[in-house]
Parts: C-alpha cells; structure tokens; sequence
C-alpha cells in the first residue's frame, strides 16, 4: 500500500472561487492510502513546492496527488518537486480540478463534488503507480547518408562541419545526383554545375565523409543511437585509391555503344565510363554489362592503358558493416515512366521528350554540347510545344501517373522557355498547362517574365495528342481560355513528366521501419511539427524522398535533418520516456498484433526457452519493446489480446482504477 | 399414495404454488430448464434438464457477506436471511441423488455450511421416476433406481395420472396440504409401471458398467496409471463437464468491489481449470493431465474413500452429451477398468 | 420513460494527452461551461483506450463514454487514432446489436485548438444521454450492493 | 439466520504490533476490536485472514494457544495478500477466521517425549507455536531440541525469542545454522538436513519438521539414516486453500484435505498420499 | 454421409507413419456411440486400427491442438482437416503459433457434420445412425427407426458452410472443392433490422444462460493467448461466474473483440456451448461490420495476411457512421 500525500492547490481563487478547496482536502484524507492532506494558496510557487517536499519527507510519502492545474502545466513541475525530495517523479499524479473543474462550473457545489471525484480518480491512479527510471542507451556518433543528390550532400556537410563523421551511400558511381544533370536553375539561373560541384569538392575534401558510391544500404538492425547497418559496394573493377581519374581508358574502351545514363540515353559512352568530368569521386567504373573483358575474357584494352595499373577485372562486391547512430534518407527522386503516356507519342517519335532530357540537351556537357538540336535530326526546332503536368494531379489516370502536385515543374517549364527564348529567338515557344503554380520567392515575377519578357506562349489547356508526321509533331490541344482546338506542328514536345520517388525507398523503409504513405514517399513523424522526422527514431528525411521539392526546399530541408542529426549525435545517452511498452513475457502469444501497430517499429520478437512450472522448458516467440525506440501511443496495448502488452504510466490497471473511483458515487 | 389425473396437472402445480415457489422442467432454448411455474408453463417432455437442481442448493454464484470499510476500519455484515420455501417438481433419481453427494459435504460433513443448509431445509424435491432413458444414462451402475428415486415425494407419472408418495417428513406435510386435490390411490399403475422401467435399464448401452473397480482406497492402484496422459489428451481444460454436472462441488471465493465496499461471494470452480489451485507461491497441479486426474479420482476414488463408499457420480450423463470433446466419466472407467484388469 | 428533470448523468471521457485534453484545457481557460457530469481522464492517445476500459466504466456505473481523439491525421502518434478509428466502429456497432442505446458511446475529434467544439461536444453528449436516462442495459446492479 | 455460527464468515481483527523478523518476514500481533484473542486454538492449526477487496490467505498462527490475549502470524510476502500485509501499520484491520485443521498431538503422542524441532526459513512458523507450548507445559516434555536454519543470519525468524528465551530454557538445547559463512556469525554453517545428521540424535523421541519440500526431504531421509522411523517424525504441509473447510475442492492430496486433515501429518501417513505434494 | 471413408484415412495415416513422414497423426477417435468421438494422437497402426473413426459426427476442429503438439517433440505430426478447419490453421500460422514445418496436413472433403443437440432433439435414446444424403435413420431405444431430413440435423455451420476448399494442404484424400456462396449474414441482418429493445432482449435472453464453463473460449482455434485476460487476476477484469448479467456480456463481448479479424468463423464456439447460446452470431456480426466497412476480409484464408484491427486506411468510417450505417439500408 501505499503512502500517498494530496495537495489541493487553491491557485488564488482560480480554484478556490468555485472549489471548497478545504472541503477537497478533507473528503481526500480517508482516501485508501492517503496519509496525509492539505491546500494552500499556490503550490507551485516555490512555498508550495517547499511545502510538498517538507510533507514528503515527514510523512514518508511514496507517492502524491496535486489537485491543480492542467498536468500539461505543471506536471513537470511537480515532478521535480517529486525529484528534489527524493521520490522518483513518476509517482506524481494531477487532478486537474482549474482547466476541467473550477474554471467551467460556476456552483460552487458541483464544483466541489468534481474536484473530490478527480482527487479521488488521481489517488486510485497513484495507488497503481510504480517508480519508473528512463532508459538510456549509447549513442553511436556516426551518421548514414543514404543517397548523394544536392539533399544528402548538404546533410552530410552539414553534420560533418559539426565534427561528426558521416557515411554517404550513393548507388551511382558519383555522388551529385539529379541536380549534376541540370543546366540552369530557378529563379536565378545560375548554373547547377557551377554551385553543386564546389559542394561536392568539399565533400571529397571533407576527412570527416566518406563516400561510398557504387554502393547501397542492405541491411539495417538495431534502433536510434545504434543502428547496425550493412553497405554493399558493389565490384566497379577499379581500384578507387589507385586510378587518378585521367580518363585514358575510357577514351581507349573498344565497346563504344553504351547508351550514357547520364544523359539519358541520348549518346554512348564506353564500357569504362566517369559519369562526367566533375565526378566525385572521380574514378572510372567497368560496366559489367558490357565490358567484352568480363562477358568473355578477351580484351583487357583498358588494363593495358592504365597506367596507374588501376584496373581490377577480378573484384568482387564488397560488405560493410558499420554503426551509425543516426540515419538519414535522401533517396530522391526519378520522373517517372512515359511509357503509359501514348498520346504524346513518347515512344513513337525521338522528338518528344522529358524535361529533364532537354535540361541535357540545352546543357554545355550534354550530348549536343549544349547547342538546342531535335534529336531525331540534329536540326533547330522552330517550334517548341512544353506539355505540363504529365502524369501530376492525374486523378482519373491514377493508373499512368501520380495524384500529387510534383511541385517543380511549372518553374522548371518556365525556365526552358525562356532559355529557349533567350538563346534562339526564332523559336515559338508554346506551354500548356492545368495551372501555374509559382509560391516561392520570386518565382511568380520569373514567371512573368517569361510571359512578358520573352514572350513565351501560355495557354491553359491540355495537350490531347501528339503525331508525328514526317519531321514534324502534329500537336491537337484546347485553349481552355479562347474555348477552341488547337493545333500546332511543332519540331520539339517536351514533357513535364511527375516525378516519383526513388524505386529503391520501398525496400530501404522497411529495412529500417520507417513508414511510407501510399505514393512511396516517407512519412514525417508529424506533418507540421516534424517535417524531417521519421516516425521511426534516429531516422531523418531529407529532400524529395519526403515528398516533392526544389532546390531551396531541399537544401534546407537537408540542412535542418542535419540539425536533428547533430542533436541526436551530441548526447552521450539518450534518455527515453519511461512511459514505454512492456511485454509480459509469461503472457505473450507471440502473434504480431502488436508488432504491426507500432508506428516506430519498436516491438521485435524472438525465441525464448520457459521454464513452465511443471518444470518442462517451451519455446515460445515472444515480443520485445525496445523502450528507447518506443514512443508511449500505447496502439499495442489494446492490439494485444492477452494483456501481455501494458504501457507504463497508463497501465490497465491504472486507467481501470481511474474508471472505478470516478463511477464510484 | 395418492394420485392426480394428467389433466388436472396445472391444479396440483397452482396449488403448490400458493404457497411456495414451484419450479418445474419445462422447455426452453438452452433444451429443459427448471423454470418457476406461473399459469400456463407446461411440463417438458424432455428425459431431463440441462442442469441438475444442484444450482437450486448451491447456486453458480451466491453472496457471502458484505464488507464496509472506512479508513483502516472493517465492518463484517452477514447478510444471510432466511431463504424462501421453494418446491421443485420433476427431479430425476440421479439428481436427487445427486444431492445426497452434496450434503455429504456441505451438511454432514463438519462444519456445516449454513448457506446450503439454509436452502436445503426450505426446499422440498418432488423426484420423478424415469420410463424413457436414454442412451447416455448409467445411474445403475452407481445402484441409483430410476424406478424408485429418492427425494420429498417421490413422483411417478403413467399415461393419464401423475402418482405421488412421501417419502419424508417434509413431503408427506406436502401432500397432506394437497389432499383435497389429489386421491388415494393402490400401487398397480406404479408396480407396473417401475416393472417396465427396470426391464428397459437393462437394456441401455451402459447398463454392463460397474464400479467394480473403482471405490476408497485404490488411489496408488490408479494415480499413476498411463492411461491418464491419453484420456487427458484433448482436453481442452473447460469447465462444462464441471458445471452440467449435479455433484460437482468445487468452489472459490472471490471479493467483488462494489461502489460501497466489498462483497465476498462464492461461485462454482472447476478442477479442470488451470487456475484452480494457483495461489501466490506454484501450482501443485501444473498439468491438464494433473487436472482431469485429480476429477475422476475424485469422484471413482477420494469421494468414496471419505463418504462409505458413495460415489460421487450418479450416471445422469450429462457429461457425456455436453463434452466439447466427448471425453466423459464412462470413458475414462472403461480405460481405468482395463489397466485394472490388466495390471493387478 | 426515465425521470429527466431530476436525472443526473455520468460521462466518462476518455480524451488523449496531445489534443483533446488540450482541447479541453482550452474550453477551461475560455471559460467555456459543460456539465460536471463529465469527468476526463487522461490517456496519451485514442488508440490507448481499451475496450475493457469502456465496458468497465458502463459497469461501475457511467451513463455514457465519450472518446475524444486528434483528428485523423493529426495523430501525435501518426496513426494511432487511424485505429482506435476502427476499434471503437466495430465496439460501438457491436453495442449497438446487443441493444445497447447508441447514443451512449461517441468518439469525437477534438483539436488543441477546439476548446469551443470541446465544451459543444460535451454539452451535445450530456444531453443526449441525460435524455435517455440511467444506464440499464450494461450496468452490474452489484456495484450498487 | 444470523445466530446460526457460519465458519466462512470471518470476525474483525486489529493489527496491534508489526515486528519486522527478516527482510522478508514479518510478524503481525492481531485482536480482536474489543482487544481479545480473536479465539483459541491449538499448536500447528491455522487461521484463514483476509483483507476484503485483495484476498484471503491461509496463514498458521505462529503464537502459542497458551498466550490467551492475542495470536501473532508470521508473514513471508509472497503475494498480493501478504504484500499488502506487509505495507499494513499499526491500527490496521484485517479479517481472522478458524481455527483450521488439525493440531500436533501435543497432549497425547507427543507428552512424556524428548521433542526433536527441526525447521528452516520460514518454517519455524508453525513450529514456534509448539515449541512454545511445549515450554510452557515443561515438565509434560522430556529434553528439547531445536535445530533451526536458514540462508542467514538475517534470515533467522524471531531470533531475538530464540536468543533470550529459548536458549535461556533448562533442557532446552538451540542449534542454529546458516547456509553461508557470514561475518559476525560464529555459530555453525551448513544445511539444514547434514546439520541433522551432524548432531545424531538418540532416537528415542519425537520429531516435528518444517521447512521447504526439498529440506524436508532431504532431513526426513537424515532423520531415517540415523535410525528415526517415520511414525516418529511429523510435518506440516503448506497448500493452496481456499475455503478452509474442506469443500471448496483444492487442497486435497489424494483423498485427504490438507485444511482439515492436516496440515499436520506424520509422515508415514503422507507415504500413503499420491505424489501430488 | 461422407464421400471419404474412415478406411482411406487409416490407410493414408499408416501410410505416413510406416513411411516415417510423420511420427503422430492427430485424429478422432471412436468413442461409446457412434457419434462421440474424441480428438487423439495415434502413434501406432495399431492404435489407427482399434481407434481412429471419421464421419458425420467428426465435428471437432483439429487445428487448436498442433500449438501443443508442434512443440512436444521432433519430427512431424500429420492431421486430417476438413475444409474450414485449415482456415483456422492458416490463421494460427499467420499468428507464429505452429511450426508449418513440423505438420503434415491431409485434406479430408466435408460433406457438413450432424449437429448432436440437433440430433438428440429429434431422437430419444440413440443407438445408431445410418446417414445417407437425404436422411439421417436413428435407430432409437424405444420408439425403433426415427428418419428425418439430414438437412434437419446438420450442424448450423455446415448448413451456412462457407468453404469446401482447404486453404492449407500438403495432401488431400478425395476431391477438392470451390469456396461456396452461402447465406451466413442472414441471421446477423436479421437481428440487426430488429429495433434496440428487441435486440436487447434477444442478447439478454441468449446470453444470461452462459454458465462461464469456458468451452467457447478454450475450443476457439483464435482463443490461443498464453493466458487469457479473464483468467489473469492481475488483468483487473478476471472473473470466474455469471455473478451478474454484465458479466457474461463483458465476458461474451470482450472475447468477440480479440478475436475479431481473427476469428475464421469456424462455429466451434456454438458447438461446444453446453447452454446452446448462438455465440457465432458474435462473431459474424463483426465479420459482417468488417466486410462492409473496410472491405472483404476472411481470417485465415491466406497466411500472413493483415487483419483489420490492425491495419487502417485514412479515409476510414467514422465510428458513428458505422453504427448508423445499418439505418441507412434499412
């Protein structure tokens, strides 16, 4: 039993106005368990506080009720009042008799009755209550970077400026991602290369990060502060600290016709490739698919150039294990697939293509050299059709393409057009478009311009289909506005294709049970208050693979992960709240319920041999909570139908308690 | 002896009801049911009722006693009263028998319990020959005469005429009462009658049953039989077996919390249950092998043992026909009989 | 029918930590009056209410239990009222076939900043259930021993 | 109805003095409201107390039949009833009812011998309220022995009794033993059972064991090893009871009831009870 | 009647035993009549031969009993299942009770079981049965042959048979069949168009007759926990009586509710009731709530898959809407 102290506060006459706070104290006294009872004018100011210390010690108390305020106000505070007097702080209960008592009933006899009723429910509570001691667990401080696109890079600097040191994971052979591929960006155009590629010398630079590129995440175990994860860097057939990057062999690669990924297909490269000339890091990678050397064992042409003798044709993939205390994903990105989209002709005709195969062909480093050439010809389109939304907010066509806003399109479509202007002023330049969308900092004057300045063609209204005839695309649109058929013989189509998140997040999420919502992209911990949390703790989101994004968007995005990383990897020890799940093992069936409730992925199984007392052993699968990745919603509680599963500080029997004493009148 | 006609049935129930509580076997959902006669219930013509009238003496759940408390302070309040007159027309021979197992240990053994003695003194059993057994029935084999049951007045229902004779001091004041409404009548009709009942016990599938055996004193013969683990395989550790059945005594007593204090009751137990005998420091019956054991020892072996003999069973074959899985008293003497046999 | 005029109700408000006991902390600090029939206990989401809690309460004697949760979507937890959404459907659909007056179970989502859809709800429930009067069909008459 | 004495129907006990025995023990001093022994009983049976609303326990009552002004159990917490106990203060009421099963046979089998006590932890519970009756009908009993052990020195049940009374006694010879050596104990260490066997008793008396099963096994095959026979020898088993009256269905070992049968049983006797103990 | 016999049985069992695939089979054995028979283990030809029986009254649900058995020894135990039961088995895999590993599992076809309490309503004194597809003979004690329409007798479940399709096999004696269409909700939509009162005194009726023997719970091939919350003390809601009509509901209710989106709907419950309280009716009132609120869900059907109290989606029914949904269609 315990030894339970109450004490009513009168909060000035806040509480006492309406509640015979004296009344309260006395009808409490002969509560079982209770010892000892008294009010005062405020218990929180320091005499009150004072007060209950000085009542705890001479009393001996175990636990005390405060019937005050608002727990959300003052629990924290009475708890260390708890603290300082030596009883643990989680034998502290509030009857909230000013928010739901006094400051709504105007009797003063009602009023009074009520604020029994909640002392009476809070001393029922207490009596259950036992002294709980958060958890602590180690804290690993490294942090995993997976994926190194604009987003991963800014996280990794940043964590790394704040001395920490940081894994990037990148599954291309360079880290740089879909913004190494841009030409120009919005709204400033500048150039993409010129402001990404120093940020990646930094990260090459940094001793802090390390990158491992041609690589990817396989496993991941453990939970925040102590992730176990595994990176398998996949056999490039170079030694990276050996070759010095000089490129003789991929000039000297007989096997020619390797469609070039960087640029989306629209030129070869060889078999032994740099991605381009600012690669990081800048070694060569041997495409396995094609290289004659590996498919048949004859050939060896890039070995016998390489001078540094860099060329490894027997290496194999490569495991690594490591401990990270936080991870952060920052998957990205891909426009998603046009094969659905037939009626722009995608496959039909060379001449239509992405956005961000123009953003090739108008780049310097492109295919063209950065000159604005058909593909199909190599001739100067006079007439440019740029089609927006393709496959974005496709309600109907949810099959083909995507419900969600990709957010960057209508920036980027502004931007080639006006490029296009600006460079070859002979061109027409025709976009059509649902809505433009343009709420960021100057992006609707940039957008304007683009109208007004450079005289870019808008018309709302969707493109209905694209046909090629002879070198040219027969374009049948509406003018939604002039409320007619449109139909234009265009040179060049581009289209603004949705983007969707990296293929690889699926099974990255449920490596590390972090929860996706149903387009694949990750789910924040709490839309507003924690955008860059995952539910899952110790795991962060950066960049688009929480959700569609810009540059801007993303390079503070990445930074503010980096920041709660930074947080995370500061402490020694991470305290848990000690209001987390429990498992009775005696009691678990092992059937999962649970597991598949828990938003954080807190609950694990595992085998356990019993001692039954019938002195026989059994194994049974029971669940576990690991309390430092529980965050106390208690779903699995009521999941789990044996009771195995109770939550500390809202215990069954606890709320059970509460229910009784306040239906006992 | 005296005897009613048929037709007249509902008078003799209306009289009795006049000045008592009358519960006959009548038919309902759950199958026959004891049910408090009121004008117009009708007599069931189902062999017997789903539950003996055990629950009439020692109810599934009864309150003991009250308890006040305020601060440190206990108040004990008996809350015992005089329980009503009641009659309970229609018990079969294994039931009434039945009772006499119950008072075995509630009235005759010491200490007396008062709360079954409070009922038993204030009911009166109108018992109620058997002409049509059914294939589940074994009373003979624990020497229970369905022709000739025991009880208050002992009942015997022909084609047109419901006779009846006391047999106690209780029931022979009982129809006494009845008098007026009943007439003398000679024995033929219910000679015959128990002639015709005796010819047909012999010829139930049970009727070559013995407790031959089984009594006192043979535990170490049977405790560690083999034949136990197999018996006990499938079951499920329910309680039906316990509750359908007229003898079981078993009970707990449980404190329930009300909004003014406690109340201690008690209610029926099963030995079949794993709980049944957990208490703060083991179990000393962990398995469900343990359990069963410790229920057809029980009633083959211990009850004989301290009670001359009697079995705690009486072959109304209620267990037979409500197992979930059709493991009853019949089967596990048969096995038992075999290692006897076979054994010794 | 039930002796209204004289009929005082017993709520039982489950209301979770993040936003419906802060709802209804607001209705306090608003000054916004509800019955003091109703009495909140605090639970640190929806999906922590069992339903044993709900049962037990109509036991001891609560005319009606009300349910007060984040809105979809808000959840302090992410999902957990996504399942005491389900729960509490299946529970009170099954109340509903046993017979039980349906007007005496609610869930109802209630923001932090809701004070005022706070004291309404809580008003809308008390007289609905005071209107249909003590609660008979799901009480334990040995509680009143 | 009410006059009508009904044994499941406790009386009001008060909780007059709490002594605390071992970390784990503690004895409870218990009245009646009006300030009497609640009622008589003899040495080795039991009392069935409860707190209304946490359960009901069967606990022996540890205090002498001769000591007629109140009874004392020995309470090791092992459950929610005893927990409860444990955390109960002067003043408390709690609820007594018995006297339940039978009593050593101090006044027949047992009067005229040399008294052989054997007892471990807890165990001397049962036993103090025979040795105290023993004591106090001295001349009735030839020499006593006490041989008495547990896992420490602090583990020793009413050791202070033990000290300046027992030992105190003429004719009466304590031997105590601990498990483990320990600091500031200079007595003998060693199990119970060896301990036995250690000492050799002449045969020629009456022994009472108490202790946990696997003690009592081991002691009782001591006590045979050095010539006892088993009608000699006399035990108390402890087991789950509820009704205390031998009709509740739980407590039963084989045919015998251990609330009204025992819990003393000699120990030829519990070789005749199945292997359920 | 049913198309496979006793003897194929055998045969196939002695077949796996002899073969040394199995070292048990888990079956029925015969019993004092012809129709109580007992689940058992069969370790022998022998104890096949003198023991094993299969037909019309091989009613009991196999699947609970490999929780134990899997965990006994090594080496496999082969089981006969009837369509319906391996949906509970599949549940129970899905639940990580059984070692799929150590069962061998034999399809045996259902043509539907006789309900016994049916049965012994229709006929006094059973001596035997003779089944063929339109009648049941009983050969009675006292009154010679009784016939009645098998239909008559046949165990509710059966009657509303919802699969003859075994979900899980790794053998199966006689011919497969398809999941049926069946009327199973009709009762359930009956009591729901009844008005709150009538309801309420359906259920009260029904369920004060529960005597708390547990048979339901302890049958149930869902009812599997460790140790159930009304046996736990420590649960707060342990109770051992229908001490008061909210009892048997809190009990009736709450047990419905844990096995909700796990329960396959395999009837044991009411046919183990020894009060004969339609208790299925429980759980195919959530069954049915499932199936129109969040769509089709049948337990056990596949292995693995997500029920749905532990599943949602964002644009789920308001819990107020799906109690009033039933008005609606009214």
């Amino acid at each position: 039993m315990q030894r339970i102290g109450v004490f009513v506060c009168h909060c000035g006459t806040n509480i006492a106005g309406t509640v015979d706070v004296v009344a309260v104290a006395e009808a409490l006294k002969n509560e079982p368990g209770v010892v000892h009872s008294a009010e005062y004018q405020y218990m929180c100011s320091q005499a009150g506080q004072d007060l209950i210390k000085a009542a705890i010690k001479e009393h001996n108390l175990s636990g005390i009720v405060v019937c005050s305020c608002s727990p959300r106000m003052h629990e924290a505070t009475f708890r260390k009042t708890a603290a300082a007097a030596g009883l643990n702080p989680y034998m502290v209960e509030i009857a909230n008799i000013r928010e739901q008592c006094s400051w709504i009933h105007k009797d003063m006899a009602s009023g009074t009755e009520k604020a029994i009723i909640l002392g009476k429910a809070a001393i029922a509570k207490v009596n259950l209550n036992t002294p709980l001691t958060p958890g602590e667990s180690p804290v690993t401080k490294r942090a995993l970077v997976i994926g190194g696109g604009i987003a991963g890079i800014q996280t990794a600097l940043d964590i790394a400026d704040a001395g920490f040191p940081v894994d990037i994971v990148e599954t291309k052979p360079t880290i740089g991602g879909k913004m190494a591929q841009l030409d120009k960006t919005f709204p400033t155009l500048d150039c993409a290369a010129c402001i990404l590629t120093p940020k990646m010398v930094d990260v090459a630079q940094n001793e802090k990060i390390r990158i491992f590129s041609y690589s990817e995440v396989v496993d991941v175990r453990g939970f925040v502060g102590n992730f176990d994860v595994t990176i398998k860097k996949r056999a490039r057939y170079v030694k990276e600290d050996i070759c010095t990057g000089c490129g003789l062999c991929t000039e000297k690669c007989p096997q020619k016709k390797v469609p070039n990924e960087f640029n989306l297909g629209m030129d070869n490269r060889r078999a032994i490739y740099i991605p381009f000339a600012q690669a990081v890091p800048k070694v060569a990678t041997i495409d396995a698919d094609y290289c004659t050397m590996l498919k048949t064992g004859k050939c060896g042409v890039c070995a016998k150039v390489c001078t540094a003798g860099a060329i490894d044709y027997e290496a194999k993939d490569e495991f690594i294990e490591e401990k990270y205390g936080a991870v952060v994903v920052a998957t990205g990105f891909n426009p998603i697939s046009m094969d659905k989209f037939d009626e722009f002709a995608y496959n039909q005709s060379k001449d239509v293509i992405t956005s961000l195969e123009f953003e090739r062909l108008t780049n310097a480093a492109g295919p063209t050299a950065g000159k604005l050439l058909r593909p199909s010809d190599g001739e100067h389109p006079h007439t440019i059709v740029f089609v927006q939304c393709v496959g974005s907010r496709c309600e109907a066509c949810a099959e083909k393409g995507k419900e969600y806003c990709s957010k960057i399109c209508c920036m980027y479509t502004a931007k080639h057009a006006m490029l296009t202007r600006d460079k070859y002023p002979d061109t027409d330049v025709y976009v059509f478009y649902i809505d433009v969308r343009t709420p960021g900092k100057a992006f609707d004057e940039f957008y304007r311009r683009a109208v007004e300045e450079y005289g870019v063609h808008y018309i709302k209204g969707m493109v209905g289909k694209v046909s090629p005839e002879g070198n040219k695309l027969k374009v049948q649109a509406s003018d939604l506005i002039a409320g007619k058929q449109l139909h234009i013989d265009a040179d060049l189509v581009v289209l603004a294709a949705a983007i969707e998140p990296d293929k690889s997040a699926r099974g990255l999420a449920t490596m590390l049970t972090a929860s996706m919502d149903t387009n694949d992209f990750f789910t924040e911990a709490h839309p507003k208050l924690r955008p860059v949390e995952s539910p899952t703790a110790g795991v962060f989101l950066s960049g688009t693979c929480q959700g569609p994004k810009d540059i801007p968007e993303t390079v503070s995005q990445a930074g503010a992960a980096a920041s709660k990383v930074i947080g995370l990897l500061c402490k020694d020890k991470l305290t848990g709240n000690p209001c987390v799940a429990q498992s009775d093992e005696m009691m678990c069936n092992g059937c999962s319920s649970c597991e598949r409730v828990c938003p954080y992925g807190a609950i694990t199984y595992s085998d356990k041999e019993f001692r039954m007392p019938d002195r026989t052993t059994k194994i049974r699968r029971v669940a576990s909570v690991n309390p430092a990745v529980c965050q106390g919603c208690g779903a699995c509680t009521v999941a789990c139908p044996s009771g195995a599963m109770d939550l500390n500080g809202f215990k069954n029997n606890q709320i059970m308690a509460e229910v009784d004493a306040i239906c006992k009148m | 002896m005296r005897k009613i006609s048929l037709d007249k049935l509902d008078l003799l129930f209306a009289k009795i009801a006049e000045n008592q509580s009358l519960y006959i076997p009548s038919d309902s959902v759950e199958g026959a049911k004891f049910t408090k006669w009121t004008n117009g219930t009708a007599l069931t013509n189902e062999l017997n009722t789903v539950r003996g009238i055990k629950d009439f003496f020692f109810p599934q759940s009864e309150d003991l006693m009250k308890f006040k408390m305020q601060g440190k302070n206990i108040e004990v309040i008996d809350i015992r009263d005089e329980h009503e007159d009641f009659v309970i027309f229609g018990a079969r021979a294994c039931d009434v028998r039945a009772m006499t197992v119950l008072d075995n240990v509630f009235l005759h053994a010491e200490p007396v319990d008062t709360y079954y003695k409070n009922r038993r003194e204030h009911g009166i059993i109108m018992s109620l020959a058997c002409t049509r057994p059914v294939e589940t029935c074994f009373c003979g084999t624990f020497g229970i005469d369905a022709a000739n049951p025991e009880g208050d007045i002992v009942c015997h229902k022909t084609d047109d005429a419901l006779y009846m004779n006391a047999v106690s001091e209780k029931g022979t004041a009982l129809l006494d009462s009845l008098s007026d409404i009943t007439e003398d009548a000679d024995t033929k009709a219910v000679d015959e009658q128990k002639a015709l009942i005796k010819e047909r016990m012999t010829k139930l599938p049970l009727a070559e049953l013995t407790t031959d055996a089984f009594g006192g004193g043979k535990t170490e013969k049977f405790f560690d039989s083999p034949e136990w683990a197999k018996l006990s395989e499938s079951c499920l550790g329910c309680g039906t077996c316990t509750f359908v059945c007229p003898t079981c005594q078993c009970y707990d007593i449980r404190d329930f919390k009300t909004n003014d204090g406690v109340v201690r009751y008690r209610c029926w137990d099963s030995c079949m249950y794993s709980q049944f005998t957990r208490m703060a420091h083991g179990n000393n019956r962990n398995s469900q092998k343990e359990r069963f054991r410790q229920r057809f020892m029980h009633k083959l072996v211990y009850y004989p043992e301290n009670n001359n003999g009697m079995f705690s069973c009486v072959g109304c074959g209620r267990c037979l026909a409500k197992c979930p899985i059709r493991m009853n008293i019949v089967k596990v003497m048969k096995a038992l009989e075999g290692t006897d046999n076979g054994s010794n | 029918m039930q002796d209204v005029t004289n009929f005082k109700p017993l709520i039982v408000a489950f209301c979770c930590n993040w936003c419906s006991y802060a709802g209804a902390d607001l209705a306090g600090s608003n000054r916004l009056a509800y019955p003091a029939d109703v009495k909140i206990i605090r639970v640190p989401c929806s999906c922590r209410v069992n339903p044993m809690f709900i049962l037990r309460a109509f036991q001891r004697g609560a005319d009606g239990v009300i349910i007060c949760g984040c809105h979809p979507g808000d959840c302090h937890y992410t999902s957990g009222n996504y399942y005491a959404r389900r729960r509490m459907s299946l529970l009170f659909s099954m109340l509903d076939y046993l017979g039980i007056e349906r007007d005496r179970t609610r869930v109802e989502w209630v923001s932090a900043a809701e004070g005022a859809k706070f004291a309404a709800t809580m008003n809308d429930f008390v007289e609905k259930v005071t209107a249909l009067g003590p609660n008979k069909r799901l009480e334990d008459l040995r509680c009143k021993k | 109805m009410a006059q009508i004495n009904e044994t499941l129907i406790p009386v009001v006990g008060v909780i007059t003095d709490v002594r605390i025995d071992t970390p784990d023990i503690k004895t409870f001093r218990v009245v009646t409201p009006d300030g009497k022994k609640p009622f008589d009983h003899r040495p080795g049976q039991c009392a069935m107390l409860s707190v209304p609303g946490v359960g009901e326990a069967m606990f022996s009552i540890t205090s002498s039949p001769t000591n007629t002004e109140f009874m004392e159990f020995s309470i090791k917490k092992c459950g929610c009833v005893t927990e409860w106990l444990h955390s109960a203060e002067v003043g408390q009421m709690i609820t007594v009812r018995g006297p339940y099963g039978n009593p050593f046979p101090v006044d027949d089998v047992f009067a005229g011998h040399d008294m052989l006590f054997i007892a471990g932890g807890v165990g001397l519970a049962p036993l103090r309220s025979v040795i105290n009756y023993c004591r106090h009908y001295r001349d009735k009993y030839g020499r006593i022995d006490i041989v008495y052990g547990s896992r420490s020195k602090d583990d020793l049940l009413d050791y202070k009794e033990i000290i300046e009374e027992w030992q105190t006694d003429e004719n009466v010879h304590v031997h105590l033993t601990i498990d483990r050596e320990q600091e500031g104990w200079d007595g003998h260490v060693g199990f119970v059972p060896n301990y036995v066997k250690e000492l050799g008793f002449d045969t020629n008396k009456m022994a009472v064991l108490c202790g946990p099963p696997i003690m009592i096994k081991f002691t009782l095959q001591g006590l045979m090893d050095i010539g006892f026979d088993k009608t000699q020898i006399y035990t108390t088993l402890e087991l789950r009871m509820k009704c205390g009256v031998g009709k509740c269905g739980r407590c039963n070992v084989g045919a015998k009831y251990v609330c009204k049968d025992g819990p003393v049983f000699r120990c030829d006797e519990l070789d005749e009870l199945p292997d359920e103990y | 009647m049913q198309e496979v016999m006793r003897d194929k049985l055998v045969a196939k069992a002695k077949e796996l035993l002899t073969g040394g695939v199995v070292t048990r089979v888990l079956g029925w054995k015969r019993g004092e009549f012809c129709y109580d028979l007992t689940p058992g283990i069969f370790k022998s030809a022998d104890e096949l031969d003198k023991e094993f029986d299969f037909g019309d009254f091989a009613a009991p649900n196999l699947s609970k009993y490999l929780i134990d058995e899997t965990r006994k020894e090594d080496g496999k135990v082969a089981v006969f299942m009837k369509p319906c039961d391996t949906y509970s088995f599949n549940q129970l895999l899905t639940e990580h009770r059984i070692d799929r590993e150590k069962v061998y599992v034999i399809g045996v076809p259902c043509e539907g079981m006789i309900d016994n309490k049916k049965l012994s309503a229709a006929a006094d004194g059973i001596k035997n049965v003779a089944v063929d597809y339109e009648n049941v003979v009983v050969e009675t004690l006292w009154d010679g042959n009784v016939t009645v329409p098998r239909e008559s007798v046949l165990a509710e479940r059966c009657l509303n048979c919802k699969s003859k399709k075994h979900v899980a096999l790794d053998e199966l004696v006689g011919y497969e069949d398809e999941i049926t269409e069946c009327n199973r909700f009709d009762e359930v939509a009956r009591l729901e168009a009844m008005t709150p009162e009538e309801r309420f005194e359906f259920w009260q009726g029904e369920l004060s007759r529960c005597i708390r023997c547990n048979a339901c719970r302890d049958v149930c091939p869902a009812c599997t926990c460790e140790k159930c919350v009304f046996d736990n003390p420590s649960s707060g809601v342990e109770s051992k009586a229908p001490s008061d009509s909210f009892e048997e509901k809190m009990f009736h209710i709450i047990r419905a509710f844990h096995v909700t989106g796990r329960c396959t709907d395999c009837g044991e419950c009411s046919r183990v009731c020894p009060q004969n309280i339609p208790l299925h009716l429980l759980n195919r009132k959530f069954i049915k709530d499932i199936n129109e609120l969040w769509g089709e869900y049948q337990a056990g059907a596949e292995v693995g898959s997500r029920a749905p109290l532990v599943n949602y989606t964002f644009d789920d029914m308001e819990p107020s809407e799906a109690v009033e949904r039933g008005d609606k269609n009214a």
